[in-house]
């Protein structure tokens, strides 16, 4: 039994069938990449995940709980966070404010009147946050102006923000896209220390091979929406299913 | 102090100094001499400055912080001014549970049309809250006449039960609103040579009453509370998907902004008993809009400056008339003189209208930032002067 | 009460005679008027006395304003013995000598009510507060009207009503402190009655349009009242948005629903558009009930039938006061030549009927403050309260104690067919004498309210 | 049934007027994303074209008439209108008779041009302001209009006439079959309506078949793109902005024999006009149309009597009501794109 469960899930924009019969099984504490071409479902998948979309059948429930129906923030609360294509953070707001937000989300939970508090005043949430900024090698960007930072710093303070609140599954959907060899490989440390450092599930949806072969322990490879094989990166690199819908085509990576 | 960092505090001093001496500071001039028309520190109108310095405060917090563009924030000052009257009609003319409810009142009034409106975010948002504004003004001027007093207003009259204190009137004439008996409209003169300064007792409550919706506003502002309206305005998606329900912010946020307005309209009541269905209308909350940005959005005391500018253009411009320039300018040849009044003249008196959109337009232009740029271009320029110590603090936000 | 008495002018002599020192505040307790010009609010100084002229100098009663703004300059000129005197010479009363009020120089400041309640009050306390004018006039609609008496009952200061024509000015809301001048929506439903009886006949079918605020209620019950009274049927009243400028689609059911009479209880901008759009709908040009289709507008002004331009031809509406009533209807009402010819020789065109109340208004202050011999608004209240006079253009006239509203003789007038120039725009059809327009004091239409007593302030 | 006709004639008029506005506005607010509060000051100054045009043929040169005195007691001063000199009185009359529909070719280079000279001077510094700043610009620039416009004409209305030939009503009865003279219908408010309708097609032609309008479409759905084309979009939104101030300038011409212009009747439609972009959708060109249609059309029934006896005071709120229904069963207006102005 895996921490995140997906069984049979269906999703039909219109005409388009753009998820079939999704079954997916991620065990815990693994990193599992979820692969395809473009329009294969991939984001529709995790869209399903997180709340922004309710597939039409199936279900996916995360240790043992069914998400389906759940606003993402409830999503959230249960342990899953997102790390999106593009970085998302407060851009408006300082470094250090954007890793106490989801300190405070941890710890006082989706709403918390505290309007007369003073925020800098809260010792438990600024040691947090000031651990996590460590943690990420963020420590001398504190007072910086989050939007004025560059790509792989927003990349990181992003995926800080999300380990902040200690979940139990992370979602990376393409965490490289659009970034420079080294910011990439950056990345790929960065990932590869958490996973190794942290008890934690990691979920991932790439479209560079890089990337996912060095990362991943096991590759589902999603096609017209259904999946299409399942299995460790060795297997996956010279399986002749997946040539053929896959990687023939983007062997330029 | 008082839980605020030193910058915070400093300028909590700074406004409260500026309340506590405003009959002085607004007087500058001689009361004989020609410039005394542009003395501003009569009772009316420096309790105007307070009042929609809360307005505007209130309505900061709202637009300031989370980006939330209320155009129908007016409803909730004339709702707060309904209510405050009724309560000094109905229940006892002292002032304190006539603002006390109205703040109440307006509160609720903000939960119902905030709960609604906040289905929808940017343009839609506007339009719900400008929509329900302007059902509120058209039926207080029209269908609940009884209720409000129609396009007339609501007043206080002789014939009013008032439960608590009704048969202590005075035969014949309406109580002035009051606190504890000491009349609102209670003013000594002080007189220094030529100078004359009025202290009002109203002004004070009101100023009062300001300075702890200030104090407040500074709170929240840098409370963790704060800080999620301020992630709202960023990144309402991010602030999701970390786990947090934006929809009670929101709705917190414009609850409170909503009770600010109800207490300038309330403390309007309170100064001068009358509610009128025009303080709803949609340039009402236009008004305040213009206020906040012309002072600097989402600063803390931006909102402030713009109310003040904006009530001594309505009321010490539109009151300067022809005869007045002639007077001024008397000193100058007569030919000279016609000329220069003439220049003159279309900008003030019936005019003044035309010298708020220049201003308007000039600040927009020259000062993105609002007038607090403005201020903080003057404090760099004097700085540079004094030294070179080159402050490259972090960029604090919410200045 | 700790209110001390704020004078400008009387700031300047107690502060030179005390020196630089800091003046201890003074209390006042319910002084008598009569031991002389202390113990009230903003008792004028030795050399000069300030009133307060708030009018619409923004929005679209601006013009209105101007007009009233005008006549309040030429009172004050003739009040300091400039120009051509006006009226004095032709006021019944003649304590007034063209040396100031009491000796005082006149001076005035202004304000601008935007034609909004919580505008013009701002405007009235500053000139109290501020300039220490001890008696406000003007305003050109009843609801600034109504909120500005309030606030001088309040502050102990004599208010005299510009242009308001609701009934409940002195009715519902009437202050002791307040006085009004110009008619009211009784005298013009009273006045026009009989004449629309006699125009149009006894058995009309009417169907009214009224603005959806309190002067359009009083104006649409006074008008149904009066006319249903002399045999008319109201088909259908039915109420107009107050913001609302387009009236088509109220006009277009007026032809269907069985009338031949349309009354538009409607006040400036919206009278000019709900004319204009009537007028466009053709409902002059038709036939109904076997009769010529009739549109009346109750109160008229100069300012509205030149917004309306053509359409105004032969449209019946009452009017306070018109300028060219000496000329035409002889010496009961002297004063308006008078009047116009130095309103028009400092102008350049004739005066409107607001220009005129204001006008009046300002001298009938200044005059019962000379025969009372004092300021203080209780002695003013004594000395209008029941006043007779004659002289000031509308004939001989009554200031009734019992609501402080005149009662003179009302003026029904039709729009020109075809008008030789802008300022002269209605013909007088006839002058409804004051006791048909004169009712009891306890008319059910202005039930409601008390005068309360006069408030000196201080 | 009569008055249900008479009622959806109201209705199309009042809507033609509120979609033109709307129509304007909705190039510049709902696709360039500019909140002009100025728009409703431009539908002003276009009904004063009609008013300065009918000044300029009325110019007079003082004539005194020695038989007949003024009010004063002193010999009248008669106005003679140039235009009498130069084509005789009658002739002279009719062109000031057709004042009203002549403006329309001064209206448009001057509307053109105070669009252009806008954009140009001012909004194009504002694109990538704030809306906050926007809003206040073009509401300074507003009252500035407004107030020059009331220095030089007053305050109050200023009558500005159809034609006499266009002046009287259409009887529609005879024509569908009812009694005469029992659905008549103004012949000015028919010629606005198709007037309208004439602008509205030219409008959408012009964006449909034209390269320019095509470029414009492509870069109302993405700027950015069409900048990278090489395309100069920016010269191409001057040109619109110019466009939407005639359409605005347009309506407001027309609009000046259904009310007498005032100084101040720009800001009478500006809330509405926004109310009406809004409801449309924001981005939609028919969107804004078909709302202006709609809430003209309900505008007009709930004022009938059975309506508001059934529910008071419906007639004053009605568009605001139907406005919140709308936006909150429909998230993006009646025809609204995603993602405009939502943040």
């Amino acid at each position: 039994m895996g921490i995140l469960e997906i069984k049979n899930v269906g999703k039909r924009f219109g005409g388009l069938q753009a998820l079939s019969d999704v079954n997916l099984s991620v065990a815990e504490g693994s990193v599992h990449a979820i692969i395809g071409p473009n329009g294969a479902g991939k984001s529709t998948l995790l869209n399903c995940l997180v709340g922004k979309l309710i597939p039409d059948t199936g279900s996916v429930t995360f240790e043992g709980q069914s998400v389906l129906g759940r606003k993402p923030y409830e999503i959230n609360q249960m342990g899953i966070s997102r790390v999106f294509q593009t970085p998302e953070i407060f851009g408006d707001l300082s470094v250090m404010e954007n890793m106490m937000i989801p300190c405070f989300a941890k710890r006082d939970g989706a709403f918390e009147l505290n309007a007369y508090g003073s925020m800098m005043k809260d010792k438990e949430i600024i040691e947090r946050a000031e651990h996590m900024l460590d943690d990420m090698n963020m420590a001398d960007k504190r007072d910086m102006h989050a939007a004025s930072m560059s790509r792989g710093d927003k990349r990181r303070l992003e995926i800080g923000m999300c380990l902040a609140q200690e979940p139990r599954l992370l979602l990376l959907d393409e965490p490289t896209a659009g970034m420079a060899r080294a910011d990439t490989n950056n990345t790929i440390d960065l990932l590869k220390h958490i996973s190794a450092t942290r008890p934690i599930t990691i979920a991932i949806i790439e479209h560079d091979m890089h990337v996912v072969f060095s990362l991943a322990e096991r590759i589902t490879v999603l096609a017209q929406g259904t999946p299409l094989v399942e299995d460790t990166p060795d297997n996956i690199k010279g399986h002749p299913k997946v040539r053929e819908a896959y990687l023939g085509e983007s062997s330029g990576h | 102090m008082l839980g605020l960092n030193a910058k915070d505090f400093r300028l909590l001093l700074l406004v409260t100094i500026l309340v506590v001496f405003a009959p002085v500071f607004l007087n500058p001039f001689p009361v004989d001499s020609a410039m005394a028309q542009f003395n501003a520190g009569y009772p009316d109108l420096m309790q105007r400055f307070v009042i929609f310095g809360i307005f505007a405060i209130g309505f900061n917090i709202l637009f300031g912080l989370t980006g939330y563009l209320s155009f129908g924030h007016a409803a909730f000052l004339g709702t707060g001014s309904y209510a405050a009257v009724w309560m000094l009609k109905l229940l006892t003319i002292n002032v304190l549970p006539a603002i006390l409810v109205s703040t109440i009142v307006a509160g609720l009034f903000a939960l119902l049309i905030g709960f609604v409106s906040l289905r929808r975010s940017g343009i839609y948002f506007s339009i719900l809250t400008l929509a329900f504004a302007q059902m509120a003004f058209a039926l207080a001027a029209s269908v609940l006449t009884s209720l409000t007093g129609g396009e007339t207003g609501l007043q206080t009259a002789l014939s009013d039960p008032r439960i608590l204190d009704g048969a202590a009137a005075v035969a014949g004439n309406i109580p002035a609103p009051s606190l504890f008996g000491y009349e609102m409209r209670a003013t000594t003169t002080m007189r220094f040579g030529d100078w004359a300064f009025t202290l009002n007792l109203g002004y004070y409550l009101a100023g009062a009453f300001m300075l702890a919706a200030f104090y407040l506003s500074i709170r929240i502002t840098r409370s963790p509370f704060g800080m999620m309206l301020r992630a709202i305005k960023s990144n309402q998606q991010r602030l999701n998907y970390t786990g947090l329900n934006t929809k009670p912010y929101m709705l917190a946020c414009f609850v409170i902004s909503g009770m600010y307005a109800g207490l300038a309209g309330g403390l309007m009541a309170a100064m001068d008993p009358l509610a009128g269905a025009e303080r709803m209308f949609w340039t009402a909350s236009g008004e305040v809009v213009v206020m906040t940005i012309l002072g600097g959005v989402g600063t803390l005391i931006g909102p402030v400056l713009g109310a003040g500018l904006i009530k001594y253009m309505e009321n010490i411009v539109s009151k300067i008339n022809e005869a007045t320039l002639h007077s001024w300018f008397a000193f100058l040849p007569d030919g000279m003189e016609d000329a220069v009044v003439a220049l003159i003249y279309p900008f003030i008196g019936k005019g003044w209208n035309l010298t708020l959109g220049i201003v308007f337009m000039l600040v927009v232009i020259f000062l993105p930032g609002g007038l607090v740029q403005g201020g903080q271009k003057i404090a760099g320029l004097f700085r540079r002067k004094k030294s070179a110590e080159a402050s490259t603090k972090a960029q604090t936000p919410a200045e | 009460m700790t209110k001390t008495n704020f004078t400008r002018r009387g700031v300047m002599k107690t502060g030179a005679a005390t020196g630089a020192g800091l003046a201890v505040p003074t209390l006042f307790t319910g002084a008598a008027w009569s031991d002389g010009h202390t113990g009230f609010t903003n008792a004028p100084g030795e050399g000069s006395v300030t009133l307060g002229f708030n009018v619409p100098q923004t929005g679209p009663y601006a013009d209105e304003g101007a007009d009233e703004l005008r006549a309040f300059e030429l009172a004050v000129e003739h009040l300091n013995g400039e120009g051509d005197g006006g009226m004095l010479s032709t006021f019944s009363s003649k304590t007034l000598d063209g040396t100031g009020i009491l000796g005082r120089r006149v001076e005035y400041v202004t304000g601008d009510t935007q034609t909004k309640p919580d505008a013009a009050r701002a405007a009235a306390k500053s000139m109290i507060e501020k300039d220490g004018a001890v008696m406000i006039s003007g305003g050109s609609s009843s609801g600034v009207a109504v909120a500005v008496q309030a606030l001088c009952q309040e502050a102990g200061i004599i208010f005299m009503a510009g242009l308001t024509h609701s009934n409940d000015t002195t009715g519902k809301d009437k202050k002791a402190n307040g006085f009004r001048h110009f008619f009211n929506s009784y005298m013009s439903g009273a006045a026009l009655a009989p004449i629309l009886a006699a125009q149009y006949g006894a058995d009309r079918k009417a169907y009214h349009l009224t603005a959806d605020y309190n002067w359009g209620y009083t104006t649409e019950e006074a008008i149904r009242t009066s006319t249903e009274a002399l045999g008319w049927e109201t088909v259908a009243a039915v109420k107009t948005p107050l913001t609302q400028t387009d009236f088509s689609s109220y006009i277009a059911p007026v032809l269907s629903s069985g009338a031949d009479v349309l009354v538009l209880n409607h006040y400036g901008g919206n009278m000019v558009n709900s004319l204009t759009n009537a007028v466009q709908f053709g409902l002059r040009a038709q036939q109904a009930n076997g009769k010529q289709f009739e549109i009346v507008v109750p109160l008229y002004s100069e300012l509205m039938a030149r917004g309306a331009g053509a359409n105004i031809g032969g449209i019946l509406g009452s009017q306070n006061w018109d300028w060219k009533l000496e000329n035409q209807l002889g010496a009961r009402y002297s004063g308006t030549n008078a009047f116009v010819q130095s309103f028009g020789t400092k102008f350049g065109f004739p005066p409107s009927q607001a220009a005129h109340t204001c006008y009046v208004q300002t001298l009938l202050y200044a005059d019962a403050v000379a025969r009372a011999g004092s300021f203080n608004p209780c002695a003013v209240v004594e000395a209008l309260e029941g006043f007779e006079f004659d002289g000031m253009g509308n004939g001989p006239t009554l200031y009734r104690a019992d609501d402080h509203q005149c009662f003179k003789d009302v003026l029904v007038v039709r729009g020109k067919e075809n008008p030789e120039n802008e300022f002269d725009l209605v013909e007088i059809v006839e002058v409804t004498p004051v006791e048909q327009v004169t009712y009891a004091p306890d008319h059910p239409q202005f039930a409601g309210g008390a005068l309360g007593t006069c408030n000196p302030g201080a | 049934m009569d008055a249900i006709i008479l009622q959806t004639l109201n209705g199309l008029d009042k809507g033609s007027a509120y979609a033109l506005i709307a129509l304007g506005l909705t190039l510049i607010f709902g696709t360039l994303g500019v909140v002009n509060f100025a728009h409703g000051a431009l539908f002003m100054i276009g009904a004063f074209c009609a008013v300065t045009l009918q000044k300029i043929l009325t110019l007079s040169h003082t004539v005194i008439d020695e038989t007949r005195t003024d009010f004063l007691g002193n010999p009248m001063k008669v106005d003679v209108p140039y235009i009498y000199e130069w084509f005789g009185e009658s002739t002279g009359n009719a062109i000031i008779d057709w004042s009203v529909p002549l403006a329309i070719i001064l209206a448009i280079p001057v509307m053109i041009v105070l669009g252009v000279v806008m954009e140009r001077g001012l909004i194009k510094h504002f694109y990538k302001r704030p809306h906050a700043d926007q809003i206040l610009v073009t509401f300074g620039l507003a009252i500035v209009l407004q107030e020059i416009v009331k220095y030089f004409y007053g305050a109050n209305p200023i009558p500005a006439p159809a034609p006499d030939a266009l002046d009287g009503v259409f009887d529609f009865g005879a024509m569908l079959g009812f009694d005469a003279n029992t659905i008549t219908y103004p012949l000015w408010r028919l010629v606005y309506f198709l007037f309208s309708a004439v602008i509205i097609c030219a409008v959408f032609a012009f964006l449909q078949f034209t390269t320019f309008g095509m470029v414009v479409r492509a870069g109302m759905a993405d700027r950015e793109t069409v900048g990278l084309l090489g395309i100069n979009i920016d010269k191409r939104f001057t040109i619109m902005f110019g466009i939407a101030a005639a359409v605005a300038g347009l309506a407001g011409v027309m609009y000046a024999p259904i009310n007498s212009p005032n100084y101040h009747m720009g800001m009478d439609f500006l809330v509405i006009s926004f109310v009406v972009v809004v409801v449309g959708g924001m981005g939609s060109l028919p969107g804004a149309v078909l709302a202006g249609f709609v809430l003209g059309i309900l505008e007009a029934f709930a004022s009938m009597t059975v309506v508001t006896d059934f529910f008071p005071g419906i007639n004053n709120i009605v568009i605001y009501l139907v406005a919140v229904l709308i936006l909150l069963t429909r998230p993006r207006g009646l025809l609204g794109r995603k993602g405009v102005m939502e943040d």
